[in-house]
């Protein structure tokens, strides 16, 4: 029953993929709406599917290709499975709803069918590696996934900065590949097949190897810290649907990777978690420092999206370090929490990507300092990121929140219990973790701040105007699902059976109600009703003037210069002198640029070492027949003596 | 829910809004003393929040709703927090209130809006004030939760509402340790309520000023809210710091005669505490802005010495 | 008597060509031809018990077994979708007085030529009359190279020639020592590869090990492995893109299948020891190069010719591991590539048509507007590029998996290697795609290109491979299984 | 019959004849005694099956004798000559790594190396003649040598009589090690004609060397001739 109801719906998301492909030169709206429809009905049935699976814990296990003995496609879902199928069919549906109005406002013509197709494709791809049996299926999948992504990347490629998102994305996803392709390898020699069966000896270097390698992988594919390059690239050049899915979903699914081959392979040492910890925890500060400085919108939800996967990754290397201590149930929460915490991302980061899409489409420009004043004239799409603000803001009673206590709950409960020197790295953790949520308040206070609020920076931004009903439509649902997820986390763990030490979150909700709503009540019998509209009291300016507001770039300056050493400016400054003496100043040019400290000193000296040393092996490729021949001479000879030496 | 705890949620609420307004005009009176003045009366707060209830409210044009609602979420958080630090009376915790993370992200809530309402009206006093209350909240908050994973260490428990029960059972601090944490309360404190050396609350039209700015569009009722969940705010922050180092006569049964008693001794407690605040606000300068970040890193160490010294000892 | 048939078909094909006037016949009779050829092969397959011992005069010269059949049947397949695209394409250079109308017949009668040498080349049972056979594809197909009446052609066959001819005589030298080694051993000199495979356990393994050494040296020059690969990129990049598809999907095939024949005799010897890291270093370099090579480079046929040498380094890794699994997936991935990189070479062959004045030797590629202009192509490029790194739902997924997978077994570090070369690789081309298909042309700039208008001949064999490859990669049916283990069981791997 | 070692010392002595063509073909940079030396070489080869034929009477070294003589001392160095005349190129002066001393000095050097080499291989083959294996090592010798032709001389035409003699070196190796099926000798010969042919009229189209139009190929821009590049 639920294996057939899986199956229709991987068949809808083929047929959504298939029919753009059909009628690929026909350029009509009904096609993509068609295209899209399927997504939402697929999603909707894995959606049940996957409750069914979460409610009721069995597992589903089906094989549906087996060619060879070596090759089989099964797939297995057990409650893992069907949260992650969860996650996908929340964020997907309201996705294909907002981007069935969304796609008929791009340019393009009739190559938006194969914009709607690929996006069918990579969600099935997504929901494909998470159902996967095996390691083979998984990459199999896994692979599917980084091609569909890839091309949907790439759908404005005559933009320039769609061409260096492309590249970035392509050789930061190759990179993935290989090493998860090569922990997958070394991990089927001891596991002796491509199931995901244990392997219980952390000791074995072979199984080591296999985990740093997956652990890389997977960190890329996830946008950690220092591998992180590709996401504020790739998200803003993308269309807004495939930015929201990539976040919101493609992360998750390396999420989900880790976490799959953590509880069903290995039996991980205290120093994996560690590292996973450590490496979740840099990547959360510096994620969110870099997203204060962002002024490109998607760019700064893109880095917003490194800070959360590692807040994600925190909890995940809190489960290994905790079941490595043998804490089992300290384990649960840090598991719970990570897991949580990737469900509640994936719907408020595709919310805010949708409602920034919509912004976007609005105003023409990605830049918030050349927004501002939206919320009048857009009413609703204000309140959606407002909501998807105060919900990634960690702030109560939303789902962010909701997560994020689990997990400083969980690091509050255990320095109690463990080692010292645990302790104190926990200490470090919880202070870097504490100071991450609180600048991600203050980055997105100075985003909604920018874009909607005070006057319009632009004219563009002054004649913006509501984007139609469906692109409002996908991001109210998530903006719902955000207010019940946050509301009823506690009621929602006990109807799972779980037992968590989360505060009842509704009682907050409603005494937060209560409270606003008898300070109403007073306020009505008490106060004056009087009230006036006038100018802002600027004081004793003549006229306001939306240059003289405060800017998003003035409103991050105080955490600028606080955190000046990590963010490396550039200063150059140039003078021209009427004298020899340089005294007298005739003219002169400065700047202040903020350096791109990995992209400068990790990325960009790779390659050009690389291509350095790839142009210094291609002369050996010089054109001449006598210098092959004497390749080959050389090469006879070599083989002459081997032979005689041998 | 148990009764008992409907009862708290009334009392508490109403003896927090009674109460708060008190201090902040008796920090004033101290700190006029220590300039020689005179200074206003104790109740000059009551006052001026009745006056204020009074006038009529202007909005910006350029404002939108945000400033509308911000005076009633800011009350409403703020009140909702005041629940998770029992006054006088602690009650058996229910569904999680008295969540030591809950209650700091309830004021984070708080800030939120403010924040937000300060940009609204696009006036470079909000924005300024904004940004900056963004930093500093930013920059205080490892010191902060490393105060509070302190107290949890120490009291082995997350919820506020038995550490009080804790505390108030030995009627003394429990360990010595809790003074140094103490110690690092109060620059919370102080930090969290915009005082010297942080912030001036005397000022309206300073640079430097942070809080002041970014509730400086408002007026009327809605400033009497802001002004109200600023008192109300200060008077939580003091609850936390007196009833864990000197919580005797803290009630932990319902009782009048104990509700009596612990609420004298609460008042008591509370002017002596905002007449220190008071000195040492008299005692300090305004620091530079870009000074804080070094003032609040000393909290940081200071607090996590503290921690590992519980630890390792 | 089958393989009288291809000689028959063959000939007819020649007499057909010789005997036409315009160019539309002598395509046609190409057309047939090969397609004739698959016809055969695939009844041979069907209906006949192989291996079919041959018999051409008598004697044991000719064999057909699985392999033979296996290699005959890419080729042709390879050979009829190349002789239709040839039918567009060599329009198009006719029109563009690139060709000589002249030419024309000597392009069509070795054309035909090829696949006939080809076809008997694969079913040699005689080893040197396969290596006779392997010079002459070197030869007619360096004359394929040459024909187009421009230097830089004539001085990419003659390297081609030059490079090949001489590695293949160190060859013949081998040759030469298994003759002599099967003489030790039986008595009567034979190179039989049937009667070799019998006796090889018996061979001493010093002069295995020279034998193998020096044949491989020969057929590494045909399929391109480092440092005999030299000739294979300008060779590729030069000649028509028709030619170059056949070059690289068939020709390759043959000094791999040169090195699979000789190793599997040497491989029951203990020289099997000391030739497969031999075989293993060699296929590193190969792949390494390739990769390095293809970082920089700004030509794409070149690119892809760098693609061909990359792929049969690792063909050569699988060969050197040497396990059954793998060489079945060896053997999977040599059809694979064979089938990819044909449909790579359609698609550059069209952008060449597009931008040929442009796309000149050793300048920089100026493709521009490629989905305005030439959509097909470019997603034949995307699509092929995709598949040829290793991409699923395409065939080269799961032999590359395996492979590597084979591979680590053996050695991990090994492996780890080959990944990040691989990966080199994959950068690389999708640098290079990137760059050239996200140039355009301002929208309200005037472009001075007009667009190339690709006849159906072209369009249609290029989607057909396409559709082919995605075929192979998804569906894996218990005939074509049984038929590849068939083929290790006839290594005796 | 005649005497087995006076054979035996004729061919000593026409194997060292066959180093001294190729030393000569190595060095020399007039191409029409290239040529003639080439001829002279296979003659030398001819020579040598005829006398290896009186050691062993095997009538495959009679007929390898007689169509070596036909294809390689007459038809193949005609020919030759005659696209000299076509490209009426005499001379190959440049050398390219290799000079013609350095080039004789590495020749010896290499024959130790094969000669080395060999006997170490060869240990397997039931004990042969000595002469046998002197023969085998000449062989491979002189395909190194012709191989060294190849790579130090500019001219393709050079090129083709490197590996023409490179082909004699296999050819003199077969016959010393063992005795290859008529058959395939036959067809090998045929296969080498083809190809020499087809060089050679590759290289008509070529009148300068390899290098030289290198740096002209820009000029021969297929389409339109678009302008020169500095």
């Amino acid at each position: 029953m639920y294996t057939e109801t899986f199956l229709i719906a991987a068949a809808l998301y083929a047929a959504g993929f298939s029919i753009p492909l059909i009628w690929w030169s026909r350029d009509l709206r009904a096609v993509r709406t068609l295209s899209l429809s399927c997504t939402i009905l697929a999603s909707l049935l894995l959606g049940l599917v996957s409750v069914a699976v979460l409610v009721s814990g069995n597992v589903i296990t089906f094989m549906i290709y087996r060619p060879l003995a070596e090759i089989s496609f099964g797939f297995s879902i057990d409650r893992l499975s069907g949260f992650f199928l969860l996650v996908i069919a929340a964020v997907s549906a309201p996705v294909a709803l907002y981007a069935s109005e969304y796609y008929e406002h791009l340019e393009g013509g009739s190559r938006r069918n194969l914009l709607a197709g690929c996006t069918n494709l990579f969600i099935l791809a997504m929901v494909l590696v998470v159902a996967s049996a095996d390691m083979l299926g998984f990459f199999f999948f896994w692979e599917l996934m980084a091609a569909a992504s890839f091309l949907l990347v790439m759908y404005e490629y005559d933009n320039p900065g769609t061409r260096k998102a492309g590249l970035f994305y392509f050789i930061m996803t190759q990179l993935s590949t290989m090493f998860v392709l090569f922990g997958i390898i070394a991990l089927s020699f001891r596991a002796g097949s491509f199931r995901f069966s244990g392997v219980a000896v952390p000791a074995d270097p072979v199984v080591l190897a296999a985990f740093l390698s997956l652990f890389l992988g997977f960190s890329i594919k996830a946008g950690i810290i220092p591998f992180h390059k590709w996401l504020p690239y790739a998200h803003p050049a993308s269309p807004t649907p495939v930015s929201a899915l990539m976040s919101g979903l493609m992360l998750k699914i390396a999420v989900y990777g880790l976490v799959r081959f953590l509880l069903d392979v290995f039996a991980p040492d205290l120093w994996w978690g560690i590292l996973i910890l450590l490496a979740g925890v840099i990547s959360a500060v510096l994620g969110v420092i870099y997203a204060l400085k962002e002024h490109d919108i998607k760019g700064m939800l893109a880095y917003s999206s490194i800070e959360n996967i590692g807040i994600i990754f925190m909890g995940i290397g809190l489960f290994v370090i905790f079941s490595a201590e043998s804490l089992p149930l300290l384990a649960g929460i840090s598991l719970l929490a990570a897991l949580f915490h990737s469900l509640n991302h994936a719907l408020f980061k595709s919310l805010l990507f949708l409602t920034a899409g919509s912004v976007v489409h609005a105003t023409h420009t990605r830049d918030i300092e050349h927004m501002g004043g939206l919320a009048c004239h857009m009413p609703v799409t204000s309140a959606l990121f407002f909501t998807g603000s105060v919900a990634i803001a960690a702030l109560p009673p939303l789902n962010g929140f909701a997560s994020e206590l689990l997990l400083f709950i969980a690091i509050f409960t255990s320095i109690t219990v463990v080692d010292p020197l645990l302790k104190v790295l926990f200490l470090v953790c919880l202070a870097l973790f504490a100071l991450t949520s609180a600048l991600a308040a203050a980055c997105f206070v100075k985003a909604f701040g920018s874009v909607f609020l005070a006057l319009p920076r632009s004219p563009e931004s002054a004649g913006a105007k509501e984007v139609p009903r469906m692109m409002l439509a996908g991001p109210v649902l998530l903006a719902l699902a955000c207010i019940v997820l946050g509301l009823g986390a506690y009621q929602l763990f006990v109807l799972a059976g779980i037992s968590v030490p989360l505060p009842d979150m509704m009682l907050v909700g409603l005494l937060l109600a209560v409270m606003a709503a008898l300070t109403w009540t007073a306020l009505y019998f008490t106060a004056s009703r009087a009230e006036r509209i006038s100018e802002t009291w600027g004081c004793g300016v003549h006229l306001q003037e939306p240059s003289a507001e405060y800017t998003g770039h003035g409103f991050s300056e105080p955490l600028d210069i606080i955190f000046s050493s990590i963010y490396r400016t550039r200063i150059r400054n140039e003078r021209v002198f009427f004298d020899q003496k340089n005294s007298i100043f005739r003219e002169g040019t400065a700047e202040i640029r903020l350096m791109k400290v990995f992209e400068e000193y990790l990325y960009l000296p790779a390659a050009r070492f690389s291509l350095a040393s790839a142009t210094r092996i291609a002369r050996f490729q010089n054109g001449c027949l006598d210098t092959y021949l004497l390749y080959v001479f050389i090469t006879v000879i070599a083989v002459m003596v081997f032979l005689g030496w041998s | 829910m148990a009764p008992d705890f409907v009862l708290y949620i009334i009392f508490n609420t109403l003896f927090v809004l009674a109460a708060a307004p008190l201090w902040i005009s008796v920090i004033k009176k101290v700190k006029a003393w220590t300039q020689g003045r005179q200074g206003p009366s104790v109740f000059q707060t009551y006052y001026m929040v009745a006056k204020l209830l009074r006038k009529e409210v202007v909005y910006s044009s350029t404002s939108s709703r945000i400033t509308r609602f911000t005076p009633l979420v800011t009350m409403a958080a703020i009140l909702t927090a005041a629940l998770f630090v029992p006054l006088i009376f602690v009650p058996e915790p229910a569904g999680g209130i008295g969540n030591i993370i809950l209650f700091l992200y309830l004021l984070a809530l708080a800030r939120f809006f403010m924040a937000l309402a300060g940009l609204d009206a696009g006036s470079t006093f909000g924005g300024m004030g904004s940004s900056r209350e963004m930093s500093i909240s930013a920059i205080i908050e490892p010191t902060t939760i490393i105060v509070f994973a302190a107290l949890a260490f120490v009291f082995r428990t997350t919820n506020i509402f038995d550490m009080f029960a804790r505390s108030a059972a030995t009627g003394t601090i429990t360990t010595p340790i809790l003074i140094l944490i103490g110690i690092s309360l109060f620059i919370i404190l102080i930090v969290e309520t915009s005082r010297i050396p942080v912030d001036n609350p005397e000022t309206h039209l300073e640079l430097t000023m942070i809080h002041e700015g970014m509730i400086l569009e408002q007026s009327g009722r809605n400033l009497a809210l802001m002004e109200l969940a600023a008192a109300v705010k200060l008077t939580v922050l003091m609850a936390l710091l007196i009833n864990l180092i000197v919580p005797f006569g803290l009630a932990t049964t319902l009782t009048a005669t104990g509700l009596l008693i612990a609420a004298v001794l609460f008042v008591v407690k509370g002017t002596i505490l905002a007449g220190i605040i008071g000195l040492f606000e008299s005692s300090m300068a305004k620091m530079r802005f870009f000074q804080l970040p070094s003032l609040f890193a000393m909290a940081f160490f200071f607090s996590a010495l503290i921690i590992i010294i519980e630890v390792f000892a | 008597m089958i393989l009288l048939g291809y000689i028959m078909a063959a000939l007819a094909a020649l007499a057909a060509i010789v005997l036409s006037s315009t160019h539309r016949r002598m395509n046609a009779a190409c057309i047939l031809h090969a397609a004739l050829t698959v016809v055969l092969t695939v009844y041979v397959l069907l209906f006949q018990q192989v291996p079919v011992a041959s018999f051409l005069i008598g004697s044991h010269f000719f064999f057909m077994d699985r392999l033979g059949l296996y290699e005959v049947l890419i080729a042709s397949v390879i050979f009829t979708c190349a002789a239709v695209y040839a039918g567009g394409y060599v329009e198009s250079l006719l029109s563009s007085k690139e060709l000589d109308q002249g030419s024309l017949k000597l392009f069509y009668s070795s054309w035909t030529m090829l696949l006939l040498v080809l076809v008997l080349a694969f079913f040699c049972d005689n080893l040197a009359l396969f290596w006779i056979c392997a010079e002459l594809t070197t030869i007619l197909s360096a004359l394929l190279v040459a024909i187009l009446s421009a230097r830089e052609n004539i001085d990419a066959a003659i390297k081609y020639i030059f490079i090949a001819s001489a590695s293949m005589l160190f060859s013949f030298v081998g040759l030469i020592f298994l003759f002599e080694t099967s003489r030790t051993v039986l008595g009567t000199g034979t190179l039989n590869w049937t009667a070799l495979m019998q006796h090889a356990s018996a061979f001493p393994a010093g002069m295995a090990l020279a034998a193998f050494a020096l044949v491989f040296m020969g057929f590494a020059a045909k399929s391109g492995i480092f440092p005999f690969h030299t000739w294979l990129p300008e060779a590729h990049a030069k000649a028509p893109s028709a030619v170059s598809a056949v070059l690289s999907a068939v020709l390759l095939n043959v000094g791999i299948y040169g090195i699979l024949r000789v190793y599997a005799i040497v491989h029951q010897t203990t020289a099997a020891a000391t030739i497969a890291p031999l075989l293993a270093v060699f296929g590193f370099f190969t792949v390494g190069i390739a990769a390095f090579s293809m970082l920089p480079q700004k030509n794409l046929k070149k690119l892809v010719a760098f693609s061909s040498v990359e792929n049969m380094g690792l063909i050569l890794i699988g060969i050197a591991v040497s396990t059954p699994l793998a060489i079945f997936w060896v053997l999977f991935h040599i059809m694979a590539h064979s089938l990819t990189k044909a449909s790579l070479f359609f698609s550059a062959g069209i952008l060449h048509r597009q931008y040929r004045s442009r796309l000149s030797t050793d300048a920089d590629d100026e493709i521009r507007d490629v989905f305005r202009l030439q959509p097909l192509a470019a997603w034949g490029i995307i699509i092929g590029g995709l598949a040829i790194t290793g991409m699923p739902l395409f065939p080269v997924f799961f032999s590359k998996l395996f492979i590597l997978r084979e591979l680590g077994q053996a050695s991990m570090p090994a492996l780890f290697l080959l990944l990040v070369l691989l990966f080199v690789i994959a950068s690389a081309l999708g640098y290079f795609v990137i760059a050239a298909f996200c140039r355009v042309t301002e929208a309200g700039a005037s472009s001075d290109i007009v667009p190339y208008v690709t006849p159906l001949t072209m369009k249609i064999p290029l989607v057909l491979l396409i559709g082919l490859i995605i075929i192979t990669g998804v569906v894996f049916t218990r005939g074509e299984t049984a038929f590849f283990e068939g083929i290790v069981q006839e290594l005796r791997f | 019959m005649i005497d087995t070692a006076l054979v035996q010392g004729i061919i000593r002595i026409l194997l060292v004849c066959i180093i001294i063509t190729a030393a000569y073909i190595i060095s020399t940079r007039n191409l029409l005694s290239l040529v003639s030396m080439y001829s002279l070489q296979s003659v030398t080869l001819v020579c040598l099956a005829l006398a290896l034929w009186v050691l062993e009477s095997s009538p495959v070294l009679l007929a390898i004798a007689a169509v070596s003589l036909v294809s390689k001392a007459i038809v193949i160095p005609y020919f030759i000559a005659t696209i000299q005349e076509k490209i009426r190129i005499r001379r190959d002066i440049e050398f390219h790594f290799l000079s013609p001393t350095t080039s004789l000095l590495f020749s010896m050097a290499l024959m130790l190396v094969v000669y080395t080499v060999l006997s170490h291989i060869l240990r397997d083959i039931p004990a042969r003649d000595n002469l046998f294996f002197f023969g085998a090592v000449i062989g491979i010798s002189l395909m190194l040598m012709g191989m060294m032709v190849m790579l130090s001389r500019k001219r393709a035409i050079t090129k083709v009589l490197g590996f023409l003699s490179m082909e004699n070196g296999v050819l003199l190796f077969g016959m010393f090690v063992t005795e290859l099926p008529f058959i395939i000798e036959f067809l090998i010969i045929i296969d080498l004609i083809i190809l020499v042919l087809l060089t050679t009229i590759l290289t008509v189209g070529i009148d300068s060397t390899l290098e030289d139009y290198h740096k002209r190929l820009h000029r021969f821009r297929l389409v339109g001739g678009t302008e020169e590049r500095p």
